[in-house]
């Protein structure tokens, strides 16, 4: 009699701790490898999973693809010349690393930035946001199957990037935010363009709103789905909007405000499920946030004035010894650079702490035991993490 | 800040301290006493976010710098412990049982920097590199770009002038 | 949770059928935004080849490539950019020191050979390389200082009275802020006549580590005192940072370097000589920086070295030709003592052709170097130029320096647009102030301010101390008192406006304006239009000897003359310049050296 | 004197033939002064020496042409300038044992001369192949006088340190 | 620093045993059955690669040629940055689609390889691998200064410089990273290529397999494979 119910008579019995004795010799296990090549991964990473049926009982992330050294090619570069690489760490969004980096030199340097330049940061950073949080947007939905939202978020995502290259003279890496303030000021015009693709962007984000987060398939396959215990978020370093997603309503840009966040009114989203659900609807309400953000910066920013200050000659800048950690709310949770000195023209040591690094690894690996294969993919892209950035 | 380091001073030995901002304060520890402060930090301090754990190389003075960045979240303090341990045979103690995620820290410090943490989960296992043959490439004495240019094959072809060198030669070509 | 609105609502998607599409219809070369990073573009006229783009790109994809026609104070290499490298960071055009390096916003170059990714922009013709819109640095260079700290100096009414020294020198912080500017592409090294390493001992500012700085001072030159006061800085002509901003202020740092080491630690570190005596006899005739040089390096390399002066002291134009208040006589005489400690002897009061012939010193020694200067004053030749009350200023100014008495009237007039000129005018001027109290000086100039020869420094302090500068003025006649109980003296300068001195060439061919005539009332002309070498000790034997060049004794690039005992340097060789000459007194020494270390072993 | 020879004249021929001959005797003028300077100073009596020549060589190359007119007149088209600042040297007079400044001084009084010459000839003859030749005269002059002038500039007033 | 420090060299066969799964094994199937397995000899063809010959005639090739050129399929594999500039052209925006290129998510299915920058070595071994599962005739465009010279990662210690040492790439995009437009531009040059029929970057590896094999061995110090697997 066909039944919908597999057969699990054959599979191994569950251990005295409640867990598997995994033995590829039983025949009963099978390795399975998601990723580095699989159209399910977030970026350039894989999955090594162990799985019973279509039950993982075990997964390890393997990391590393995108590693190129960074921390170690920083340290035989100036610090200026550090400049154009740190963006490099994280491809998705860039404009972080540049602010980390340049704020730490400028704490130990003791360089002062024009206001304008700030504000300009501000809108740089949150420009970031927007793209990378269509990129989550369309990746959850992608890897659930709903592909039409993916090709939603990467045209407006491209949008915006057009207003980057306007402003930047980069689509992706940027290389605008730099020691001493930023490269320009806005361009002609800029204000108009940008309400353009902020308009079109909220229209694509009603659809969103209909076409995923009023949809049975999708509310099925997140909710109660990847849960995490908020009680888990100090031990594992869960930050951003997957922390916020389980009831705790920090975010750096609020408790800690940098740049000029302590001048633009916001409230951050909470949602207290803390499934895939609730750290989708938390990005996307942080997305139309960003929205606002956007606009309100724009509104208040003062135009026209300097944005650079005039730097020792960079090449041969040297630093004093210090040390110091400069962080920031990234889409993914909170960023930082840990930059330490020791008096030459080089950095002794740059450390980045990306929150992928905590969420793709122990978090993941603890999550994933007793989900379903079909799951795996979505359960990473819920967490929002980018590879380039664990490995640097 | 200085409230609550001068609070754990008499029962720490705690070292040189660096106030660098009004949120974030640096301070030199023991490695006797690592565990028990992070745990009074973690418990009764509201240090509860380990931000970071890292390695710095002071390859003149042999030593590594541990630097573990704790966080209280409810004050917006950040709090970076400088653990100094000897680079020869380098090793420290695995807080894996404090914060979980601090095995991940601990993995890439022994691949990256050699610091053994015994007890670690999956420590000694290949993380971000792979096939890796030589010294682990953060410590300050493995020279990248010769390794690269041992390792790997550049484009030929290229050569450059010194303007200095060229110059003099150009305009005095005897001398 | 599965209401039947949750499975409409995504039907709603559907409406974006309707919709115009957003695909861009032909996406390929789309042109990029106005500030796009695209493929660069290189002004090479502008381009000086400094490297500096090179220092900074931190994934060394810039080589420096030796192209043709490079102008003055250009390297003659351009960039060339491997694509294989570059990431469009741009900093290579933020750092670019005379804003030739941009960047266009073209962005498309597929090619199958991975070799062909690299180009000299600008000589490598691109189709780019027109393209107005691209990346350009906003404004004046930001990565680099643009200015020079202030020079702390006398203030006009505190100098005018007295020979002190006006400039103050760097303290440590200016130095290092100025220093600090230095990008270290060596362009200077090359145009400096002795090859002084600047940017190494520009370093050694940074670094605080004066001793080194010290080191490499004397590694090329024995006068830096003397150098870091009145060097002409040939360097600072072609030096990168002057494109954007002022030039690297390298005479002053080299003088901030001598200023921070005492005498005791200078002979220190310079030492004596530190090889065995060769037995061999050398004979320099003049005490200037030529023949000290020379004098310097012969005495390190063993042989004996006697230095013949006709003056009472030694230092030649260094004393006699400039005033005290630009290089005081005890820098001089610091720079002196570190090469006497080499062994030299200075046979001061001596003079070649009255006191000892050259044919004595031909005999007694094995080699004989002439750097006897230029210390004969020109004269105009107008008409007038031989009355009592005009004087020539390079006599006057040893007069001066020698402590001699000197007439000084309440009026005088200067004809000559040099520094010489600046030089005899201050000194007049400030004996005028001590002797009356007050300035009566007009300096008669026969170039315009466009094309002035002296310093722009000198003229504005002149100007400062209240001396009238009249440039543009061709003297025509002296004129002198017809009658009277002054008969025959000196009465005033007549001249007239020069409208324009150079023509397309540049060749000089001054034009006059008749019609503009003036005629300053003075009681004393001085004429410094230009020197010559007193070559009268030669002899007329030796004259018709040696071979010449243009009115000077020819030599080779050694310094050697026709004759094989004779060597010959200095401003008598070469024009008056104190680097030049320095640069010559190592030329010949070398020459010498290696003569002389020939003959030693033909002894053997 | 050497106006009323050249005013006898009746053909083009015949007054560049007699400048020719004014020019030898200049060229052996400075060929003898040549061993009396210096040999410090003998190169500027060599190039002045050296300089007749070539004019004399131009002045008979150009009787034989045959475009001569032609010639002549693109000459003329761009005249040298003349308002000069020699005209302020004066001493036409060769001192004993001359230094460089005398000689230079000399030969610009010279050249002086024989540009007044030419131009004075050539403001009193009618338009005309006359005219034309010395006009052709007075500008070859002017031109060898600004070298001359160069080189006073370069070797007197050199200006100093 | 090779070789610098003894006490950290590695040797290669001791330190870097297969991986668990790859060793061969008993294995007892649900039914009871006990098997061997030896995964590498079981999961892998062993057999290297041999050139893809011409079409005897001319016209044929060409209508071949015609053809390949007009469906390219990408096989979506993001080995470095660039990999983020390709999906706006997955997108409506850019539409890469109506020239016929498009992507899969498995190597079987597809005949372009685009390897989007830097390759660490890690990546490198992985990027063989789906290289050699392609189906011939395949091809090779590399993205950005990395394949080509090394790129911003020219001193590090973890990233080939120079991808055809490695791997045949019939053609290089300049940038970085290169913009979609000028990804497209580089696809319509391949296109080009392939009509002309001078995309002969597969049979250059089949014809110099020990030469890239041992250039790959040389970087990859944990080869625990076949050499040729697909």
């Amino acid at each position: 009699m066909f039944s919908f119910q597999p057969d699990r008579s054959q599979y191994p019995d569950v251990g005295p701790d409640g867990k598997f004795e995994i033995d590829l010799e039983t025949g009963k296990f099978l390795k399975l490898w998601h990723g580095p090549n699989h159209p399910g991964i977030t970026g350039n990473m894989s999955v090594e999973l162990t799985v019973n049926g279509d039950e993982v009982v075990e997964g390890y992330t393997h990391v590393g693809y995108l590693h190129r050294g960074f921390e170690k090619l920083m340290e035989r570069r100036t610090f200026i010349q550090v400049f154009p690489i740190v963006c490099r760490v994280c491809v998705p969004e860039p404009d972080f690393n540049e602010y980390c980096y340049a704020a730490a030199v400028e704490e130990l340097a003791g360089i002062e930035v024009p206001e304008e330049a700030n504000w300009i940061r501000t809108l740089i950073l949150e420009m970031g946001r927007f793209n990378s949080y269509m990129m989550a947007m369309g990746g959850i939905a992608g890897a659930l199957g709903n592909g039409v939202i993916g090709q939603w978020m990467t045209y407006v995502r491209d949008l915006m990037l057009d207003r980057f290259e306007e402003l930047t003279g980069a689509r992706i890496y940027h290389m605008f935010i730099l020691p001493g303030g930023v490269r320009a000021g806005l361009p002609e015009g800029f204000e108009a363009r940008m309400e353009e693709v902020l308009q079109t962007a909220e229209r694509y984000l009603d659809d969103v709103e209909k076409v995923l987060f009023t949809n049975a398939v999708f509310k099925k396959r997140t909710k109660g789905v990847g849960y995490i215990d908020p009680k888990l978020f100090e031990s594992y370093g869960v930050t951003g909007p997957n922390a916020r997603a389980g009831g705790v309503a920090k975010d750096v840009r609020k408790d800690s405000p940098y740049l000029v966040y302590d001048q633009l009114s916001f409230e951050v989203p909470v949602e207290q499920d803390s499934d895939i659900w609730a750290r989708s609807i938390v990005r996307y309400r942080d997305l139309r946030l960003t929205i606002d953000l956007i606009r309100q910066i724009l509104a208040k920013m003062p135009k026209g004035g300097e944005v650079m200050t005039s730097l020792p000659n960079v090449l041969h800048w040297k630093i004093p010894r210090g040390e110091t950690y400069i962080k920031g709310e990234s889409s993914r949770g909170e960023y930082g650079y840990y930059l330490v000195t020791d008096g030459s023209g080089y950095p002794r040591r740059v450390n980045v702490r990306g929150p992928s690094y905590t969420h793709a690894m122990a978090l993941l690996e603890h999550l994933i035991p007793g989900t379903n294969i079909a799951d795996v993919a979505a359960l990473m892209v819920s967490l929002h993490t980018y590879p380039p950035e664990i490995e640097r | 800040m200085r409230d609550l380091i001068e609070k754990l001073t008499p029962r720490y030995t705690l070292g040189n301290a660096t106030y660098q901002r009004a949120d974030l304060t640096f301070v030199d520890v023991t490695r006797d006493e690592l565990r028990a402060l992070l745990l009074e930090l973690r418990d009764k301090e509201g240090f509860t976010h380990l931000v970071l754990l890292t390695a710095v190389d002071w390859i003149e003075e042999g030593k590594f710098q541990l630097t573990y960045m704790i966080n209280n979240r409810e004050a917006d303090q950040t709090l970076g412990l400088r653990l100094y341990i000897d680079r020869n045979d380098a090793e420290g103690d695995t807080i894996h049982d404090i914060w979980p995620t601090a095995a991940t820290y601990q993995r890439e410090l022994r691949e990256m920097f050699g610091i053994a943490f015994p007890g670690s989960p999956r420590v000694d296992e290949e993380f971000i590199l792979e096939g890796w043959t030589d010294m682990p490439p953060y410590r300050r004495d493995f020279d990248t770009l010769a390794y690269s240019q041992q390792t790997y094959v550049e484009r030929e072809g290229r050569e450059t002038h010194d303007p200095r060198a060229t110059m003099k030669h150009k305009m005095y070509p005897e001398g | 949770m599965g209401s039947l609105r949750d499975v409409l609502s995504p039907f709603t998607a559907w409406k974006h059928v309707i919709e115009t599409p957003v695909t861009i219809k032909n996406p390929i070369g789309r042109e990029a935004a106005d500030r796009y990073r695209g493929f660069h573009q290189n002004d090479t006229d502008k381009c000086i080849g400094c490297g500096s783009c090179e220092d900074i790109c931190q994934n060394a994809a810039i080589d420096m490539i030796p192209v043709d026609n490079p102008k003055d104070g250009d390297s003659g290499l351009r960039p060339q950019i491997d694509y294989g490298r570059c990431c469009w960071c741009a900093l290579c055009v933020d750092v670019c020191m005379t804003g030739s390096l941009t960047m266009s916003n073209e962005y498309t170059w597929v090619d199958s050979d991975p070799d062909a990714f690299r180009f000299i922009p600008g000589v490598d013709k691109m189709p780019w390389d027109d393209f107005e819109k691209g990346y350009e640095r906003q404004g004046d260079r930001m990565l680099s200082g643009l200015t020079r700290p202030e020079m702390a100096e006398l203030e006009p009414e505190a100098r005018i009275g007295n020979f002190d020294e006006i400039v103050a020198g760097y303290s440590r912080e200016q130095a290092v802020l100025e220093a600090d500017r230095c990008v270290e592409c060596g362009l200077c090294v090359a145009t400096c006549p002795a090859h002084m390493d600047i940017p190494d001992y520009i370093a050694a500012i940074r670094e605080g580590d004066y001793d080194l700085g010290t080191q490499i001072l004397y590694e090329t030159n024995p006068f830096s005192e003397v150098c870091g006061r009145v060097c002409t800085h040939k360097c600072e002509t072609v030096c990168a940072a002057q494109y954007e901003g002022e030039p690297i202020a390298i005479r002053w740092l080299k003088r901030h370097i001598i200023d921070n080491v005492s005498e005791e630690r200078r002979l220190e570190i310079v030492g004596t000589p530190q090889v065995l005596p060769t037995g061999q006899k050398v004979a320099v005739v003049g005490a200037g920086p030529a023949g000290l040089t020379a004098a310097y390096d012969l005495a390190r390399s063993g042989h004996a070295v006697t230095v013949f002066e006709a003056q009472d002291k030694p230092g030649g134009m260094m004393r006699y030709g400039i005033p005290e208040y630009r290089l005081p006589y005890d820098a001089l005489d610091r720079d002196i003592a570190v090469i006497k400690a080499q062994g030299v002897e200075i046979k001061t009061g001596t003079r070649i052709g009255t006191d000892i012939t050259l044919d004595q010193l031909k005999a007694d020694y094995d080699a004989t170097v002439l750097s006897i200067g230029l210390h004969l004053g020109r004269s105009t030749r107008v008409p007038g130029s031989d009355a009592p009350g005009v004087e020539a200023a390079i006599d006057l100014l040893r007069r001066i320096t020698a402590g001699e008495e000197v007439p000084v009237p309440k009026k005088v007039a200067v004809i000559g647009g040099g520094n010489v000129a600046m030089d005899i005018a201050r000194s007049m001027a400030r004996l005028q102030k001590q002797k009356f109290g007050e300035v009566g000086v007009t300096v008669t100039a026969l170039e315009d301010f466009d094309h002035f020869l002296a310093d722009k420094e000198e003229v504005t302090e002149s100007f400062e101390e209240g001396i009238e500068i009249l440039d543009a003025r061709g003297p025509q006649e002296i004129v002198t008192f017809k009658s009277g109980k002054r008969k025959g003296h000196v009465k005033g300068l007549r001249t007239w406006k020069v409208t324009s001195i150079f023509d397309e060439q540049g060749r000089f061919t001054p034009q006059y304006d008749e019609g503009d005539e003036m005629v300053h009332e003075v009681e004393m002309v001085v004429e410094a239009i230009g020197q010559m070498a007193d070559i009268s000790l030669l002899g007329d034997e030796l004259t018709e000897a040696l071979e010449w060049n243009r009115g000077r004794i020819a030599v080779d690039a050694d310094g050697h003359t026709s004759e094989p005992w004779l060597w010959g340097g200095g401003d008598a060789v070469h024009g008056p310049d104190v680097i030049h000459a320095v640069a010559d007194g190592h030329k010949i020494a070398a020459s010498v050296n290696v003569a002389l270390m020939a003959k030693a072993e033909a002894e053997k | 004197m050497k106006r009323e020879a050249l005013s006898k004249l009746t053909t083009v021929e015949e007054v560049l033939e007699l400048v020719a001959e004014f020019d030898r005797e200049a060229h052996g003028f400075y060929v003898e002064l040549i061993p009396q300077v210096s040999k410090s100073i003998r190169y500027i009596v060599e190039d002045l020496a050296l300089t007749r020549l070539e004019h004399i060589r131009k002045i008979s190359a150009l009787a034989k042409s045959d475009d001569m007119r032609d010639h002549l007149k693109d000459a003329i088209m761009r005249p040298e300038a003349d308002r000069k600042f020699s005209d302020a040297v004066q001493t036409p007079e060769l001192m004993e044992n001359p230094d460089d400044q005398g000689v230079l001084q000399f030969a610009l009084a010279r050249v002086q001369l024989a540009i007044e010459e030419y131009a004075d000839l050539a403001a009193n003859t009618p338009p005309g192949p006359f005219h034309e030749v010395f006009s052709y005269l007075a500008n070859e002059e002017s031109k060898h006088k600004s070298d001359l002038e160069a080189l006073y500039y370069e070797i007197v007033h050199s200006g100093g340190v | 620093m090779k070789d610098l420090d003894k006490n950290f060299k590695k040797d290669t066969e001791t330190e870097f045993p297969l991986r668990e799964e790859m060793r061969p094994r008993k294995v007892t199937t649900p039914d009871g059955q006990v098997i061997d397995i030896d995964p590498l000899a079981d999961y892998f063809c062993q057999e290297a690669p041999k050139v893809h010959r011409k079409s005897y005639s001319a016209i044929v090739e060409g209508f071949y040629n015609w053809a390949r050129a007009n469906s390219l399929w990408i096989l979506g594999f993001g080995t470095g940055c660039g990999a983020i500039e390709m999906r706006p052209l997955m997108t409506p925006r850019f539409d890469a689609y109506r020239y016929g290129i498009q992507w899969r998510p498995t190597p079987r299915q597809a005949n372009l390889l685009v390897i989007s920058g830097y390759l660490s070595v890690k990546t490198l071994k992985r990027a063989i691998r789906a290289y050699e599962q392609m189906p011939q005739p395949k091809f090779v465009v590399g993205l950005g200064s990395c394949t080509i010279n090394g790129g911003m990662y020219w001193d590090s210690y973890n990233t080939i410089k120079k991808l055809d040492e490695y791997l045949p790439v019939d053609l290089y995009i300049a940038g970085c990273m290169p913009r979609p437009e000028a990804l497209l531009a580089g696809f319509m040059e391949l296109k080009k290529i392939i009509r002309k029929g001078e995309a002969e970057g597969a049979n250059k590896y089949a014809e110099n397999f020990d030469w890239y094999k041992a250039n790959q061995k040389s970087v990859i110090k944990d080869w625990d494979m076949p050499d040729y697997s697909w």
